[in-house]
């Protein structure tokens, strides 16, 4: 599978995103500097990775989603390929309307580190085919803004047609309807707070992230 | 020229910040205060002096970037 | 005295410079010095630049050994770690300022050392910090911790280096000096490293980062009005870090060290400018010609005084090769930093500065640097306090209710409201951190099997009682540590933080604590490779404990076999290494139990430790510990109390001999280690230590869900994991939030 | 009675996040700003009606709490 990271200036789990692809698909992934305005020729999977894009100023990855990469992100993301918002990813992915809703500070207001239990609420999408039914993970956090936000209706829809994908356990940031990480309604974009490359190696944050990055393989 | 933007959190949408600062200022005996909200202010240094086309540009730079429409509203202020 | 134009007496005072230290201007330089120049000095020959009260000490300290590439005068330690590679690593206070505005000192700490670190070619790996505050009840305790530790992660996480571990001490000594030594290791090839020296006349100087500001230019000069007609407002003494710009400056400046562009290269750190372009002019024995009309300026109308002088965060100062300086620009626009050639190097030795059109200064290099003054300020050592032991303590009734005490005091307790804030998970490779049953952080060396150890230690406490035996045991602890997680402990960098210099039983301290320090690191092959001084941490006439915090650095060979204390099984056999006395001189057991500080403190056998050591290490790697701990705060109780958490099991003590129960369970006689095994691997471990004249007994078993003392003295793990993990939390969720 | 407070940096003190959004505004061709600031805004809900009073209590949480007067000053809006 062809796929592509997007560095954005303060992007820091690039190289990450990176290594868990290549671990993965046996393929190492292109790096696509955020000044670019296309994606490397046959790009299938895009990931934009966590960090601290724009050094989470103004607002967590506002000004990322204007950068000129982001036109050529929207437009693939049209086409029905999949791509996957970690973190600082998820926030961009918001930012620029490919996902409903916003991430505000968390409720706590502090920075939180932690692995945490997340459960998979839906596996009937290209990103989580692999994990059983409400499979519990333990996969890490590491944010300041991923308190999940989406009006009522919003929400009410969201939940309607599954685009809940992950949800926590115990609700470190108070998102709403404990909401961890989601997808689109066409099923191809998914945001999500936890770091599931941070999850694909025994000896690091272990490897309930696995399974997420061959779903991703399998359906290509 | 210069634009002053005030962001705000909409009606309805929580503001942890807003809350954590109205109990540290009860906990300090404020008890006055019924309630905080928390926002942003920008402050911008334009140049040319066309007061209605600034404002045009800067309600753009707003709608598009300054602020977040789904949780946010903003109001501009040029001098 | 001779005086420049506008120059008077009263300001060469207000700069810090003496009389005598005024006279040595005039004699180098021939002339009195303007303005430009008497800035230019006064930064040089402050303590902080100059070391001028300690260099003389810090010679003493063992800076060589085998796997020693770069030791200290260089901006941060290399040591060889194999394979082509090497770790750089340094740690550094930013105290004053944090005690002033939390946050941003702190921020802006961690973004120095991360600079003195990557300044070298290394991209940073790990973040540690060693954190000193007042008393918990103290006014400013809670707001200070909250806001210093929101400074070290808001800053770290942003730049995405992991912060893996660190220390945290509570003590009324430090209620008006509180410390904040930040430490920070990065990995490099060990034939790709960077270092000031590098440069030679006729290379062109580029600024890179971010603009310069008024920030930071000293206290004593900004109160003369002459400098200045503006407000005081327009003088922040506080920098505000940016983490974002110090990302990008990381990422462009290993960008640009890939190419072979580079001469030499410095971070702007305290007396920015000045001190970079020094250095850079001294260690390549050169000259240099700056055009301060072509700094990037963040303000209108800045002065050279004020340029020279500013402390305006994330930014760098690099000689390239001739004819390369495009490379450099190249790079930089890409990554959106500001940058600009300003100026060459010269063969004249002399540092020469122009502003709009007009020489401002022109003065040799050597009298700023090397030829610095040095002081062998005057010292008395303090008066020998008597050793105690357990029998000079009551015995307590229950010995559980003591344990559960300990664990929930302010030094002992849980951390996890301070590190939980830190991510420690980026970069993909913590295999142990600050969550991890571990004695030192380990972090994986990126695509092999390899780790690095890194700890820090100093138990202020003991160098307060003795600081030769004090300044001994820091390191010996750290190095302990290292050993306990499986490591070679390889070599340290230091954080030496004391009060005022002038006051010859502070200087007293410092002597004995550096005389302690080099007979350990002798002693167990543990050379300083880079460290940092922190003097005049006193207010009013209160000086700080003296506090050399140690950061320690080794290799693990294979991530395979680490140490850990999280893996007791139930049925284990407990075994404690080293000799035991019961020594309970300036221990937390008298602090928190008895409520006094008095007693010698213990011990430091450097020879025991070493063997002990080695015999640990060895057992590790054979793979028959299931949890190995060392023993450090708190002794053998807290130590065994600390793996029972951790594993989440009880640990049944038995307690026989001469030494009195409290003694053995909570004496702090050093150079000891809690192992566990099976039965047959303990038996097996007891015959090695036999063979190896390595002192060792049978001191418990794995089991139950409590920790008892010869069936007795039940404390329930339920309960002492809520006091351990209730403590800081209870503190500091009574504080007041800052708006943020 | 509602207070509205702004805090800003004081001149002189670095701003990363203006710098930040000035150089986003760049790149999206808004080259007419020169500089931005960013400050916070925060909005009081009072009870009472005493203006002098509610302004020398504001005043007060202003100095203790709501701005670090290390390296940021505010003004206080009483409407
Ligand atoms: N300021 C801090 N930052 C990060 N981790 C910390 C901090 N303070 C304490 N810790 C962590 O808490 C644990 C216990 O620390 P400590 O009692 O100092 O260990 P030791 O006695 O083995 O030196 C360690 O994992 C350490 O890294
Ligand atoms: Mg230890």
């Amino acid at each position: 599978m062809k796929s592509a990271v997007i560095v954005f200036p303060g992007s820091n789990c690039d190289r990450d995103a990176h290594d868990a692809i290549q671990g993965v698909t046996g393929t190492a992934p292109a790096m696509v500097w955020h000044q670019e305005t296309a994606l490397p020729e046959g790009t299938q999977f895009v990931m934009i990775p966590g960090g601290f894009s724009y050094g989470d100023y103004l607002r967590c990855g506002a000004m990322a989603s204007h950068s000129a990469i982001m036109p050529a992100i929207i437009a693939h993301a049209a086409t029905g390929a999949p791509i996957l918002g970690v973190c600082n990813g998820f926030q961009i992915l918001t930012e620029c309307g490919l996902l409903p809703g916003a991430l505000m500070r968390n409720a706590q207001l502090k920075f939180i580190c932690e692995e945490t239990p997340i459960t998979v609420a839906n596996t009937n999408t290209r990103f989580t085919s692999r994990y059983t039914p409400n499979a519990k993970l333990m996969i890490p956090i590491a944010h300041h803004d991923g308190n999940y936000f989406a009006d009522t209706e919003t929400l009410i829809r969201i939940e309607n047609e599954g685009q809940v994908v992950f949800r926590y356990g115990a609700n470190p940031n108070g998102s709403a309807n404990d909401i961890a990480g989601l997808v689109n309604e066409q099923g191809n974009v998914l945001g999500m707070m936890p770091h599931p490359e941070r999850a694909v190696d025994a000896k690091h944050g272990g490897t309930d992230g696995l399974a997420l990055f061959e779903s991703l393989l399998g359906s290509a | 020229m210069k634009a002053k933007i005030h962001v705000y959190l909409k009606p309805g949408v929580l503001d942890p910040q807003g809350a954590a600062v109205a109990g540290a200022l009860h906990n300090m005996g404020y008890d006055e205060v019924a309630s905080v909200r928390q926002g942003k202010l920008i402050e911008l240094d334009l140049t040319g002096d066309d007061v209605e086309a600034a404002r045009v540009r800067v309600d753009e730079m707003c709608a598009k970037l300054l602020s977040n429409p789904v949780i946010e509203s903003y109001s501009i202020e040029l001098e | 005295m001779d005086y420049a134009e506008n120059i008077t007496a009263e300001i060469v005072k207000e700069h810090g410079l003496s009389t005598d230290e005024y006279q040595v201007i005039l004699d180098r330089m021939g002339r009195a010095p303007n303005l430009v120049e008497l800035g230019i000095f006064s930064v040089m020959w402050s303590e902080h630049c100059s070391y001028k009260s300690s260099r003389l000490h810090l010679g003493k300290l063992p800076t060589k050994g085998e796997k020693v590439i770069q030791g200290p005068g260089e901006n941060a330690g290399v040591i060889d770690i194999g394979d082509g590679q090497a770790a750089i690593f340094k740690m550094e206070s930013h105290n004053h300022p944090s005690y002033i505005e939390p946050y941003q000192g702190a921020a802006t700490g961690v973004g120095g050392i991360l600079r003195d670190v990557f300044t070298m070619g290394a991209r940073p790996i790990a973040l540690m910090n060693a954190l000193r505050f007042g008393a918990p009840d103290h006014a400013k305790t809670r707001q200070l911790v909250d806001g210093v530790v929101a400074g070290i992660g808001g800053y770290g996480n942003c730049v995405g280096v992991p912060t893996v571990g660190g220390e945290t001490n509570f003590h009324a000594g430090y209620n008006g000096n509180i410390l904040v030594n930040a430490m920070a290791v990065g990995l490099a090839d060990a034939d790709k490293i960077f270092y000031a020296r590098g440069a030679q006349p006729g290379q062109p100087i580029v600024y890179v980062g971010s603009k310069t500001g008024r920030d930071g230019i000293h206290g004593a000069t900004m109160a003369s009005a002459e400098f200045d007609d503006d407000s005081a407002e327009k003088r922040p003494t506080v920098q505000v870090g940016d983490p974002f710009t110090e990302k990008k400056l990381i990422e462009a400046c290993l960008e640009l060290m890939a190419t072979d562009a580079i001469a030499a290269i410095q971070d702007m750190g305290a007396a920015g400018l000045t001190s970079s372009s020094v250095e850079m002019a001294d260690k390549g024995g050169i000259g240099i010609e700056l055009d301060m009309d072509k700094v990037p300026q963040r303000e209108t109308n800045m002065s050279t005084y004020e340029m020279m002088l500013s402390e305006s965060q994330e930014r760098m100062l690099v000689i390239m090769k001739p004819g390369r300086e495009d490379v450099a620009m190249r790079i930089f626009e890409k990554w959106e930093l500001d940058v600009a050639v300003i100026g060459q190097t010269t063969d004249s030795k002399r540092m020469v500065l122009t502003h709009k059109g007009e020489t401002v200064c022109d003065i040799p290099i050597a009298p700023l640097a090397d030829d610095a003054p040095k002081y062998d300020r005057p010292w008395h050592a303090p008066e020998v306090r008597a050793q105690i032991t357990a029998s000079d303590v009551a015995k307590p009734a229950h010995m559980g209710e003591i344990l559960l005490k300990l664990m929930g005091s302010p030094d002992m307790a849980s951390k996890a409201w301070i590190w939980s804030q830190y991510d420690r998970h980026v970069m993909a490779d913590t295999v142990a951190s600050s969550q991890d049953p571990s004695d030192a952080a380990i972090v994986r060396i990126h695509g092999t099997n390899k780790a690095l150890a890194i700890t820090t230690d100093c138990t202020p406490r003991y160098c307060q009682a003795d600081p030769f035996e004090g300044g001994k045991q820091a390191v010996a602890e750290a190095w302990r540590n290292l050993t306990a997680a499986g490591a070679d402990p390889i070599a340290i960098t230091d954080c030496l933080n004391f009060g005022n210099p002038e006051r010859r039983e502070i200087m007293g301290q410092f002597v004995g604590c550096i005389d302690g320090m080099a007979e350990a690191c002798a002693k167990l092959d543990f050379p300083v490779v880079s460290g940092n001084v922190s003097l005049y941490n006193e207010t009013n006439g209160a000086a700080i404990p003296p506090t050399p915090a140690i950061g320690g650095v080794g290799l693990i060979p294979d991530i395979d076999k680490c140490g850990q204390f999280g893996g007791l099984q139930e049925g284990d056999i407990l075994l404690l290494v080293g000799e035991t006395i019961g020594a309970m001189g300036a221990s937390i057991y008298l602090k928190e139990i008895e409520g006094r500080e008095d007693g010698g403190s213990p011990h430091v056998d450097l020879s025991a430790e070493k063997a002990n050591g080695d015999f640990v290490r060895g057992q590790i790697r054979s793979g028959r510990l299931t949890a190995c701990h060392d023993l450090s705060d708190g002794g053998l109780a807290c130590a065994a109390a600390d793996m029972a958490l951790a594993s989440d099991i009880g640990i049944k003590l038995a307690h026989e001999g001469d030494v009195p129960m409290h003694g053995f369970l909570f004496g702090e006689d050093q150079a000891r280690y809690l192992i566990a095994a099976a039965k047959e691997d303990a038996i097996a471990i007891l015959q090695d230590a036999k063979a190896d004249d390595i002192p060792i007994q049978v001191v418990g078993l794995g089991g139950g869900t409590a920790i008892t003392v010869n069936g007795a003295h039940n404390l329930e793990l339920s309960r002492l994991r809520s006091a351990w993990e209730g403590w800081l939390p209870g503190l500091m969720n009574k504080s007041v939030v800052a708006a943020e």
